[in-house]
Order: C-alpha cells, then structure tokens, then sequence
C-alpha cells in the first residue's frame, strides 16, 4: 500500500483546510495591513524636542516678527510674533512657509563663472579687474533691493571708493521716502494702484487698522485690493494723473464729475486722510488733504539711504554692476539691466541665490544663503513711522560655500571685517545712540534701548529675536515727501491698440507647497495668464483658453488668454509686467 | 480517435471545431490581457492613472458594478421562481442563468478591488462594520451570494462529461442538488438585500439632493426601487443571453416558449416598477427636493444631462418595453420580444448611469460649476477586461457544460 | 448596538446555513459510499441527461403508449404504470431457446434484455450469466480492452457492471441485475460475468422479453443508422439493412465515442 | 477671548464642546495664509506635477466667487471651504462602512482615521461641501522638505481619504498641557486650527459654541451670520458673516442659474 497521488492530493487538501483554523492566514492578513498603514516612501517627521525659536522675515521690507516651532533644530512651523509692532502678529502666506525656501530648486549653490564652478577669489579678481578698466563715462553701479540697511552702508562705503559708481535700488524701494504712514490714526486712503491690501507695508499692520479705514482704490485691474475697497474707481492706465486732479479740484470746492466727487466727499468725512501713488498730482493731493507731518498722515522718519532708482541710470552706462537679489521679491527685469549695460563686454556678478532671473545672464554668480540659512538683518519695517532694526537669525544649517552679497562686496573692498561685524557695529551703534527700545518676542516686552546694559547684552537680545524701533522724530510739515516717479500714460498707436498692464504675481521663488495650493485653489492666475475681457478678446480674434502671442515695444511673448468680463475692456492683464500699449493675437 | 476537446463536451450536442473556437476565444483573451494589464497599473502606481477626482470619487467602475449586479439578477430571480415557485419551465434557463450571475457578481467584485485605494484592506470592513452604511450591507450580501453563486455553479462543473465520471463527484453533485432549494432561498433574501442597499447607496445622500430619497424605517425609496428594476432586468438579460447566444453558436437552445415566459416575467415587474418610479419621482421634485432648498429643474438646467433623460428613462426605456413585453402577439415575434428586452437591460444602464454620474457631475455648492469626467483608458480598458471575463468563462461553459438542457433534444 | 446584532446576526446566519448546506451534502455522499448507493446515484444523476429519445418507456415499443418518457430511470421494479400493464399482459413463460431475428442478428428469447444492450440469464444453479447482445457485441467487436470487476464484487442493476474498450472509446456495460459477481469469462461471444443475484432470487420485471425485442431492435437501428450516417446524408447501412459483423470497421469516419454513448446510455 | 474666572467655572461643569468657527467673509483677503498654514500644520504633501486642481489635497480651501456681472460692476469676494464639521446626521460619517469616519460627541469634530481608510471614497460622494480629498498619489517631499515636517501629525499614505478635523493634533497638545497644569477644561482660545492662527485679516474666529459667552457663539447668532447649505439639515458648524448682500446671496442660495448664467 504505497503513497499514491490521490492520497496527496487528500493530504494537501486537508492542511490546506487546516490552515485555515491556525491564527497564521490571519495575522498574515493583519500584517498586510500594517503594512498598508507604513506604506514604502512615508517619510517619517523629524523627532526631537519641540522649542520655539525666533527671527524676524527678511523676504520683503516689512519686516515681521517670526516665531519658529522646531523639533530639534528643524524648523517644522512659523508663526507671528503676537504684539510685534510691524507686523501685528501675522504673517503673509509666503512668511508661512519661508522655512521652505531653502529646499526649492534652481538654488545657486557654488560660484559659476558662464555656468563653470570658479574659485570665488577668481571672481573677486575678475570684478577688480573690471572695476580698473572702466573708463571715463563708464560707472559701477550695484543693485541695493532693499537700501537701508546695514548691507546697503556696506555698499555705500565700497562705491565711494570709487570714481564713479552708483547704488541703484528699485523704484519703489522706499514707497514714502524718508516717511512712514501713521495708519493707526488714518482713516481713509486713495490709493492710486497701491495694493493696500496685498502686500503693502507689512500685511499685519494694514489689516489690524482696516476696521477704521475707508479705502478707495483707484486702478484699472479689479485687484484683490480693488476687490475689497470700499470704492473701486476703475481708471484708464495713466488716466491716474487726470483723477487725482479732479479730486483735487473736488477738495477746492471745483467742479469735478461725479466719481471724483465723491472721492473727494469720503475723504473729507474720513479725516485724516492720504493719497498714494506717484507723481505731482497725487502730492499736490497730500498737500491739499494735509496728510504730510500730520498724525494719520505721513509722518518723518530718521533713517533713509537715498538710493538711485536703476530706471534713471541713464543707458548704456554701467560697465561692471553687481546684483543683489534677496530670498523673495520680485526679481529685477533683464530687459531694463540689458539697456543700462555698455554695449561692449559688461561684467555682471549676480549675489543671488537663485540660478534663473538675472542670474542666467550674469557673467559670475557668488551663491548667496537663502532667508533662515544665515545671519542677516531687516532694516525700518516699510511704512514704519519710526527708524527701526531687527536681526534674522539663522534657523537652518548653511549648506556653505555660500557667501552673503555684504560679504562679497566687504572682500572687494578688501575690507577685513565679516558681514556679523557690520551687524554688531550697528547694535553697538544703536546702544550708543542709546534712542528708542527693543521689543523681544519672547516675552512680547518693550525695554528702552538706554536701560539695556552693554551693546553685548543688546546684540544678545537682538539674536534671541527683537527689533529696535527709534523714537518718533517731532513732526515737521516744512518737509516734502519724495514724489514717486507718475505712471506714464500708455499712448495707443495702431500697432499697439491695446494697454498691458500688470495682474498680481505669484512670487518668483516660493515653496512647492504654496504655488501648489495656489494653483489648485485657483486663487492666483498662472504667471503665463493674459486675462481680457470677452469682448476685447473676441475682437482680437481669440478664444477662451486659446495660447496667444503678446507684443509691445518692449518684445513679444506667449501667453494662454483667459476670458473674464471683470477685466476693463481694452485691457491685457499679465503678471509681473509694466504698463505700456500692446497688441495679442492668436498663436 | 476522439479528441481530449470532445471527450469534455457533453454529448448530444454539436460544438464548433477548436479551430473555430479557438479564434472566437482568441480576441477576447487577449482584450482581457490588456485590462489586466491596464488594472494592473491602477493597483501598482495607484488610482491617480484613472480619470477620477475628489470631485468625481466615483466613475465608470461603480456604474459598472451597478448595472452588472443588477443584470446579474437574473440568477437569483430565475432561481427564486424555478425552486421556491416551482416554475419548471425554467430549468431550460437555470444553469445559463447561475453562469451569468456568477460571471457579473464576480466581476463586479474583482472590479471593486481595483476601485478601492487600498485593496489589502478589504477585509476592515468586515473587522469594523458600520452597519449603519449602506455600502456594509452591500459588501457582506455581494460576498455571500457571491458563494452562493459559486455553490451552485460547483454542479453544473461536476457535471461535466469527464469530471461526472469520477463517482464522488457526481454523488456530491447529487446530494448537492437536493439541497438547491436551500441555497435558492439564501441567495434570494441575499440578493433583495444588496440589490436594494445599492440603491440605498445613492438614496441616502443627503448631501446630494439629486440622489437623496425619503423613504421607510432606514430605507429610501430607491432601495426599492432596485430591487423590482433589477428582478425587471435580470430575466430580460438572460432571455437577450440566450437569444445571442443561440444566434452565435446556430443552435436552437430551448423550447421557443421558454422566451417569451422570460419576457412576460420581466413585462410583469417592469410595469409597476415604472409606475412606482415615476410616482417617487414626483415626490422628489414636488417635496423631497425642494426641501432641501433645491428646485428640481435646476438639475436638469445643465447640458447635456436636461430632462429628457429623465422621460427616456420612464417612457422609452421602461413603460413602452414593459407594454411590448405585455402584449401576448409581440411576445410571439421573436424581433419584438429581443428589441423589448434589450430597451429593459439599457434601460437599467441608464439608471445605474444616471444616478452615479449625474449625481456627481451636478454642483451642490452655490458657487460651483457643473463637472465632467472622462475615463481613463486604463479604466476602460479594466472595465473591457470585465467584459471580455464574462465572455470568456460563457464560451468555456457553454462549450463545456450544459447550460442549456434542451438543446441535446432540439438539435435532432 | 442592537443594530450590530441584528445585522452581524443575519450575515451568521447566512454564513452558518451556506456551510451546513455544503456540510450536509458532503456526509449524505459519505454515507451514500458507505451504503454502496454509488452506482444507483451515477446512474440516478446520469438518466434524466440522457436525450429524451433514449429514455422512451418500453410500452412504447408495444404500442400501448404512443409517447411516454421513462421516469423510473428504466427500473420498471419501482413502476406502478410498468405493474399494472405487465398484470394485463398474458404471462406465459417464454418458450426456451427460441430465436428472434431482426435484421440477421439473434436475440435468444431466452434471455432478458437490458437497454443498455446487456442480456441476464437465469441458471439452474440460481446464477445469472450476463452478456453483451447481438447489437451491443457488433459495435465493440475485437476490443482494445476488456475491463472485467474482480470475482466478488457487488453489481447494481443499472450499474457499471464492466467496461470494454473500442476504438479509444471506454464503454461501460449496464448492469441488468444486482448481485455479487461469482465468476467471469473473457468471451466476447459467449457471457461475461455470472452474478449470484443479492437475496438468491433474480427479479427480470425491469428487463425487455419477449415480444417487446423485435420492436425495440428495430427501433434501435434506425437509431444506429442515423448516428452513423454522416451529419447531413440520409442514413444508409453499407450493407443493406444487415450490420456486419464489426459495425466500428465498417464506418471509420463515425464518431465511434458518441455511438457507443448512445446505444450504451452513456452521457 | 479673554474670559472671565465665572466663564470658566461654568464651562467646567463637564458640558460636550461644541466647536466651530465664524468666517468674515468682509475681512478675507484671499491671501491664501489660511490654506498654507493648514497645509504646513497636517504634512499635506505638495503635489505632483500631474496634479489637477480636482486631485490636489486642500483641506482649506479659498473659493473665488464673482457676482457675474461685467466690468465694471463686476464684485468678487472669497469664501474659504472646509470640512463644515456637520453636526446632525453627519453625511459622511453615516455612510463610511468601516467606521474610519468618526464624529467626536465630547467635541463634535468629525475625524477621519486614514489608517482604518479603504479608499472607496463614498463618503467624498456623500459630502455636499466637497472637503474631503482623496490620495490620488504616494505622498512625496521635495528632496529636504520631508525634513520639515509636523512631527505631531502623521503623513497620510496612497488611497485614503484626508480632511480638516480642526487640527485635532492641536487638540490633543492643548489638553497634554491642561492636564499637566491640573486643569480639566481648556481656557477658550488655549486651542485654535492653524488656519485661526495664520489668518492675517482675523477674519476667522474659533471657539466653542457651545459656550454662550464665546464670541464664536455671539457672532454664530449674528444677523449677518449664514451657514452654506444649511437646508440640507446637517448642521455645519461652519458659519460665514458679511455685510455684502450679493455675496449672500452667491453663497447661501442654491439656485445655481444665476450664479452660473
């Protein structure tokens, strides 16, 4: 009686029932889904203590207070300062996630000379070298995007060195010139395309006064601000001028028509009152509503670094310019750079961190650390009514090789100190002047800069997250805010039958999260968006969604049109653009 | 010589050459190849290769699943009246009947696997019920019956010509078959279950007021509703089967009363159920509806899905069938009794369509647009391997098994 | 709470009824093994798959019925229709060797006839010689094989009593009566197996005798003649009427399997 | 939301909270900050470029709605969805079949438990605020970001569903502490979301409902207050104010025609 396959099978066909009653075939199941619940490729979150650590914003001038929630030494969140006097306790969507930025892509992470690794000796060699060989009608000139502060002294101190070198910054580095907005007493605004509510000053502090506020919004574009003014008054770019003069009139007691009168009327129940904007008009409106050296009006400040606005170096100038280009922002536009540069060989450096805007025409790219990764400092909050300092300690390990743009232009001047000196040179500063107090956010307390022993303790309290405001100045009205240059009016030809203007921008460089969210949301159009109305669309023979070829004096590019009947008629809304006249057509 | 193929068919019937069958089999197989493989990536890389959405979570699978299932109700119907109502007419019909319903059912179920984000955990639901979801009914009931389905199945396998000559088998096929009255029962309680909580899937929406329906005690009239439309359509179903079938294969399959039996079967339930339809859908647009602050032909402002699908649903696909079916002198003409039966299974697909893409496709938030969806080919090509699945396993059991009794006595 | 028990309840339930089916039908075939029932169920499950012109009543052939389909799978023992007729019926004892004719094949009207082409007769020791008829023997003349139950073995009446193998096909012989095998000859002219009938008594009511023989022959050729013209031709016997000594020689194009499946009730 | 000791010694007798939000609709600047915070507080990965507005994951999400009529008197104002905690017959709780969606009596949050998810995505069918969002994707970092985070909140793995539960993890946190101090109820504002915390504007106010005293309750029942869709009877927990009668209008009512014409 041997084995046979029959009793095999039986065998193989009872343990098989068998099985089923043994905990195995179960607990395999319950491993799968174990499994399932640690499926490959979750990251784990960083372990750690939790502490809270504190800084302050350096990705645009406000300057906000920053309360970062580390685990271990990673920070994991940021947060306000609750109480900071700049910021209120808020943060703007970016500042949220600011502790992102060190890990987006296209960082600059070493010295490039054309794309090619160089020693940074090398390039400091090359910029002297350049420098010697400018020539008569030739400057120097390097692009400050926040002047004011201590960087920008370090700037100063290397350009007067030499024979004709220039401190460029943006135009609208310094929106009020040496004054700041009393908003806390304001109460009503005409803003002439300023985004009151996205982004100007520090968010925190426009929207902690907008209860008492009462906004008119003068633009073209139905902005976020427009959208959420009291009164939007929708103007032909460049129309700005003529508006602000008929309110003007209105404020007189002139004749005026029926949207400037009214203007004028909310700002005369709502005083005080302010203007903003460029040009002569939108000053003459200052004078006219008082609002300069007044409480609730533009009030002086001590600080300001007069800077060159770079539109108004004249063209074809600048033999050797160095750029820097902070964390966050809007990048400078290569078109404008290309124009100033002399036509033969330039030299470009760009103190960037990033490798795309100026830095992909830049002859050497001295890689700068990003917001968090070092040591840095923000200068006077915008719009502050009052002086101010705070230091941004660094919060993530610096991945080195990097070189902050003070730090470059300090070993250009052959200067031995490090860019820390500079910074603790302004703290000591500070305690000898001995003015104003410190507010830490540790403790949300305010200490009289004269009660704090040593400029030791102070630097101490500064690093440990604090900003020193000065005292208020006494209000003088002999002074005169520095006129903005006016929006130049878009004259239409032929050619050019429409007006571009400018939509609200995504920032260049910002975490993946963020433009994902925004993406998804729809809350921000693509940077690639030209947005007409229907009409003006159809008439240029385009469809909804269709790609389309935008062309203006200043070159062409492509665009996908988006069709949205809140846009003016005769309109074309691209992010990031300046006004000028255009035409669109089908692609 | 006789081959090891005819050895296996049984006998007194003719069957087309391997040859033939071979080439029919072919196509389908390699069809079923593909959808494999299109599932295949739906399970590896994950549901992001379907076209689905948050927005539209549900898609061509789920209207899949739900007109397969109702479909497949021809098994328990057809059984429910062969061995609890003694119809024995019926048993012409019985075995293709229990093929097909075991070829939906579990291809519904193989179908949902690859639906649900994470197929290992299949099991949870019945670790953790919630009995108070519809979905839970659903998925005990469909896995029950689905053995059910396979107990009864197991005969007409052991029957075969080779497999009934090994005794045990055929005494276990026997004594089994005394038992059937049994599982018939089960699987008919079973079956108005889940038959009625897939409609109680979408009746219990209250979040969706085009889907939502009142009801009684826990369940919303589309529970109901279901049931009759599915043991409407089952019977057509197979009638449709058996004709194509018999149109394909060339072979006089059953007795030519037992269609018409099948037609009249289904004429009887789709009658009421489209009276019974249209009443609930006047309660939804008259009280339902409007009291969850939505007017009814708001749902229906929105291209393509306007009104008319709401008539073609009530009148084209269900009362002008239901009368056809009805009317003793087109039951007799083979055409008329065809066409009726193929409107009730369309008609069917449409409900199922209906209520699982309209009902997502429509805003509920005011400031909302209307959605479209378009599968993915992977989703296609998973849902064509269903198809090609059933094909498959009817061919193989028809050429194989005796699905149809009669035919050994009609085909001389 | 209690909606959990009221639903896990019923899905127990359904799961408990789904698996005592199963169970129960798996002993009840256990114990049809144990109680030799095997054969009788195969049979049982095979007849009503059968085509309906195989499983005519014998009273067809005798005319006293013009259409009557079997439903006592042929054990006419258990058939009060087959009772009350064969009361009617003259009971003479059927004169001894005897020969009926049809279409040149014997059929010994001494013995009893199975419809499975299976003859019974009775001995004087009490045995029974079991035997394949004229027809059955033409169509698996010269065997491949020849499968003989070993002495002792119990056969059922309706039962495989022993298989033969012709042309690749494996025909299984019906058994005409039930009892234990006693002795078997390898014969293909002569009987098969001799059976001592269980209670020592061989009760022939289910078998064909007599006057039924020559109608059910003739019935069975045209049978036989249909099944082996090929599909489509009307059916011819090669030489003409009289079956040759090896039917299966004779027509090498038939489908040998499907023709002995039908004159040997296989499915 | 400071609170007075009786405020609190009322609140301590042990009354279920029930929390929930205020969102002002007149402040909301749709600066996104809400919807960042949210993101960066419960590890929500950011997506894949493949990603669609309809297969991202945004727990809060910040809607764009216009009044539809043409420049220049066209308005628009932002509403920020999320899960509206529904807080009778919550929909999505009712249907899930393996009780992965749980309401939480003593809070009223509605919590979904990924690890106990099957994926079949009923309850995102069954949701009438669409603020349930499916993992169409393995969750993927940046190469570094994973580095960045929230160790109390644990990444959410392919094919199950993630919604907002008012950062429960917050929650938790805020009791640990309580306990720690001895206290048994939580000080009114010791717990708010992410979202509460980051928004600039202040437009979103967050307590306990079931506390008259909380402003939440106070502005619950304000006149201009409204809740969307609050006909279906779930009872949301999410109320929106303005002032703006047209932005009522487009995110209370249902008559879609008009809002879509």
């Amino acid at each position: 009686m041997g084995f046979t396959r029959r009793d095999l099978l039986k065998f193989s066909g009872g343990s098989a029932a068998g099985l089923v009653f043994t905990p195995v075939p179960w607990s395999l199941l319950h491993d799968t889904a174990l499994w399932s619940e640690n499926w490959p490729g979750i990251p784990q979150p960083p372990q750690g203590e939790v502490r809270t650590r504190y800084t302050t914003c350096t990705l645009c001038p406000a300057g906000c207070g920053v309360r970062a929630r580390c685990a271990g030494d990673q920070p994991v969140s940021l947060s306000g300062v609750p109480g900071h006097p700049a910021s209120r306790g808020a943060l703007c969507a970016a500042g949220l996630v600011g502790h992102h930025l060190a890990f987006c892509r296209d960082r600059a992470r070493e010295p490039l000379a054309h794309g090619h690794p160089v020693a940074i000796e090398r390039a400091l060699a090359a910029v002297t070298a350049a420098i010697a060989a400018c020539g008569p009608r030739e400057t120097v000139a390097l692009f400050d995007p926040r002047p004011g502060r201590a960087a920008s002294f370090v700037y100063r101190r290397f350009l007067s060195g030499l024979p004709n070198a220039v401190h460029c910054a943006p135009a609208d580095a310094q929106p009020c010139g040496p004054f700041g907005v009393d908003l806390e007493n304001t109460r009503a605004i005409l803003s002439f395309g300023t985004p009151v509510l996205d982004g100007w000053l520090s968010p925190g502090r426009v929207l902690a006064n907008r209860s008492h506020l009462r906004l008119i919004q003068v633009e073209a574009a139905y902005s976020r601000t427009a959208s959420l003014a009291d009164v939007w008054v929708p103007v032909v770019p460049g129309g700005e001028d003529a508006f602000a003069e008929a309110v003007a009139r209105a404020l007189q007691g002139g004749g005026a028509d029926e949207r400037a009168a009214e203007a004028a009327r909310l700002l005369l129940q709502n005083k005080p009152a302010i203007a903003l904007g460029g040009g002569a008009a939108v000053a003459k409106l200052n004078a006219i509503l008082g609002s300069v050296g007044q409480p609730g009006g533009f009030l002086p400040r001590r600080d300001f670094t007069p800077a060159t606005d770079i539109a108004t170096v004249p063209d074809g100038s600048i033999r050797v310019l160095l750029i820097e280009e902070g964390s966050g922002g809007r990048p400078l536009s290569w078109d404008l750079v290309q124009r100033k540069l002399v036509p033969q060989n330039p030299l470009v450096v760009a103190l960037t961190p990033w490798l795309d805007g100026c830095a992909q025409h830049a002859d050497y790219i001295i890689p700068a650390p990003v917001y968090l990764e070092s040591l840095d400092e923000a200068a006077t909050p915008a719009g502050s009514v009052a002086a101010g300092f705070s230091l941004s300690p660094a919060l993530l390990a610096s991945p080195g090789k990097l070189t902050p743009p003070a730090e470059f232009v300090l070993r250009l001047a052959q200067d031995s100190a490090s860019y820390a000196d500079v910074l603790k040179d302004r703290v000591t500063a500070i305690r000898k002047e001995g003015r104003g107090s410190i507010f830490t956010y540790a403790d949300a307390k305010s200490t009289r800069v004269a009660e704090i022993a040593s400029a030791a303790d102070l630097w101490k309290a500064m690093l440990g997250g604090a900003v020193w405001l000065d005292d208020r100045l006494p209000t003088a009205t002999n002074l005169r805010p520095g006129a903005l240059p006016a929006p130049e009016s878009v004259e239409l030809t032929p050619a050019y039958p429409l007006i571009l203007i400018a939509a609200d921008d995504p920032p260049a460089h910002a975490s993946p999260l963020m433009s994902k969210l925004y993406r998804e949301s729809g809350l921000r159009r693509p940077a690639n968006a030209a947005i007409v109305h229907p009409k003006t669309g159809r008439g240029q023979g385009l469809q909804d969604g269709c790609r389309a070829i935008v062309s203006s004096p200043s070159g062409t590019f492509t665009v996908q049109t988006i069709f949205d009947p809140a846009v003016m008629p005769g309109v074309i809304e691209v992010a990031g653009r300046t006004p000028s006249a255009a035409s669109i057509r089908r692609a | 010589m006789p081959d090891a193929d005819s050895q296996l068919m049984p006998r007194g019937v003719r069957r087309s050459t391997p040859r033939q069958f071979l080439l029919w089999i072919l196509p389908w197989a390699a069809l079923l190849a593909f959808g494999l493989y299109g599932a295949g990536l739906c399970l590896v890389k994950g549901l992001n290769q379907t076209h689905m959405d948050n927005r539209f979570a549900f898609g061509l699978w789920i209207f899949l699943d739900l007109t397969v299932i109702a479909l497949g109700a021809g098994a328990f119907f057809t059984g429910f009246l062969l061995y609890i109502l003694k119809k024995t007419e019926l048993k012409a019909v019985i075995n293709s009947a229990v093929v097909i319903g075991f070829i939906c059912y579990s291809g519904a179920v193989a179908a949902l696997l690859v639906d649900v984000g994470q197929p290992l955990r299949f099991w949870f639901t019945f670790w953790h019920p919630n009995v108070h979801s519809m979905l839970t009914e659903v998925t005990f009931c469909i896995t029950c019956y689905l053995t059910v389905l396979l107990i009864e199945y197991v005969p007409i396998v052991l029957k075969n010509r080779k497999l009934r000559q090994i005794p045990s088998f055929l005494v276990f096929e026997f004594e089994l078959h005394k038992l059937m009255p049994v599982l018939a029962g089960v699987g008919t309680f079973l079956s108005f279950f889940h038959q009625g909580s897939l409609g109680g899937l979408y009746g219990v929406l209250r979040g969706r007021p085009f889907a939502f329906r009142e009801g009684f005690a826990i369940w919303p009239s589309t529970f109901f509703l279901f049931i009759l439309s599915a043991a409407a359509a089952g019977p057509a179903f197979i009638l449709l089967t058996t004709w194509l079938v018999s149109k394909i294969s060339g072979k006089r399959l059953v007795r030519p009363e037992v269609l018409p039996l099948l037609g009249r079967i289904s004429g009887i339930l789709l009658l009421p159920y489209i009276l019974l339809k249209s009443i609930d859908t006047l309660i939804w647009i008259n009280s339902t509806s409007p009291a969850r602050g939505f007017a009814a032909h708001q749902f229906y402002a929105w291209k393509p899905f306007g009104a008319w699908i709401l008539f073609a649903e009530i009148v084209g696909f269900g009362l002008l069938p239901a009368l056809i079916l009805l009317r003793r002198r087109m039951r007799e003409s083979t055409a008329w009794l065809v066409f009726a039966a193929s409107l009730v299974c369309l008609g069917i697909a449409l409900n199922r369509f209906v209520l699982t893409i309209q009902t997502l496709a429509l805003p509920t938030l005011p400031f909302d647009p209307f959605l479209s969806y378009l599968p993915s080919w992977q989703e296609t090509a998973t849902f064509l391997a269903v198809v090609a699945y059933g094909v498959l396993v009817y061919s193989f059991s028809f050429r194989y098994l005796t699905l149809f009794p009669q035919e050994k006595d009609l085909s001389c | 709470m209690l909606s959990h028990v009221i639903f896990l309840g019923l899905f127990y339930t359904v799961l408990a009824v789904l698996s005592a089916t199963l169970a129960l039908s798996a002993c009840r075939a256990a114990r049809d093994f144990k109680a030799r029932r095997v054969e009788t169920i195969c049979w049982q499950a095979t007849f009503p798959d059968l085509p309906a012109r195989e499983r005519v009543c014998r009273h067809e052939f005798t005319g006293e019925f013009r259409h009557r389909t079997c439903d006592k799978a042929f054990d006419c023992r258990e058939c009060q229709t087959h009772a009350a007729l064969a009361a009617k019926r003259p009971q003479g004892a059927a004169p001894p060797a005897r020969e009926v004719e049809v279409f040149g094949l014997d059929f010994p009207l001494d013995r009893f006839y199975h419809r499975g082409h299976a003859w019974a007769h009775p001995e004087p020791d009490g045995t029974v010689t079991v035997g394949l008829d004229a027809l059955g023997a033409r169509l698996v003349t010269e065997p491949e094989a020849i499968e003989l139950p070993a002495v002792g073995t119990h056969v059922e009446n309706n039962g495989a009593a022993w298989h033969v193998r012709k042309r690749g096909t494996r025909v299984r012989i019906l058994s005409p009566v039930d009892g234990e095998v006693v002795a078997t000859a390898n014969s293909p002219n002569g009987w098969y197996l001799k059976v001592r009938p269980d209670g020592g008594y061989f009760d022939a009511r289910h078998l064909l005798r007599g006057a039924e023989i020559r109608p059910w022959i003739a019935r069975e050729m045209e049978r036989l003649q249909a099944a082996l013209a090929p599909a489509g031709q009307p059916p011819t016997m090669a030489d003409g009427g009289v079956p040759m000594d090896d039917i299966a020689a004779g027509y090498p194009d038939a489908d040998w399997d499907a023709v002995c499946s039908e004159f040997f009730l296989q499915i | 939301m400071s609170t007075t000791p009786t405020e609190t010694t009322t609140k301590s007798a042990a009354r279920p909270a029930r929390y929930g939000m205020v969102i002002d609709l007149d402040r909301c600047t749709g600066c996104g900050a809400c919807m960042v915070a949210c993101a960066v507080e419960n590890n929500v990965p950011p997506a894949r470029p493949e990603a669609t507005p309809r297969t991202g994951i945004t727990w809060m999400r910040v809607y764009k709605i216009s009044n539809g009529a043409p420049f220049p008197d066209t308005r628009a104002a932002f509403i920020p969805m999320l899960c509206q905690q529904c807080g009778k017959d919550t929909p999505c709780a009712a249907v899930c079949p393996q009780e992965a969606v749980q309401a939480d009596p003593a809070t009223g949050i509605v919590d979904q438990m990924p690890q106990r998810c099957l994926g079949c995505r009923y309850c995102m069918t069954a949701c009438p605020y669409h603020a349930r969002y499916f993992n169409w994707w393995d969750p993927q970092w940046p190469p570094g970001l994973e580095k960045t985070l929230n160790p109390d909140v644990a990444p959410r793995m392919r094919g199950v569903v993630e919604k907002c539960n008012f950062c429960h993890g917050r929650l938790h946190a805020a009791r640990a502490r309580a306990a720690a101090e001895g206290r048994r109820e939580l000080e009114p504002g010791e717990y708010v979301p992410a979202c509460v915390e980051a928004c600039p504007a202040r437009a979103i106010v967050f307590g306990d409902l079931n506390d008259p005293a909380s402003e939440v309750a106070r502005l619950a029942r304000d006149a201009q207050s409204f809740r969307i869709l609050e006909k279906l009877g779930t009872e949301p927990k999410i109320y929106y104010r303005t002032a703006r009668s047209w932005v009522r209008q487009a995110a209370a009512q249902t008559e879609k025609e008009s809002a879509h014409a």
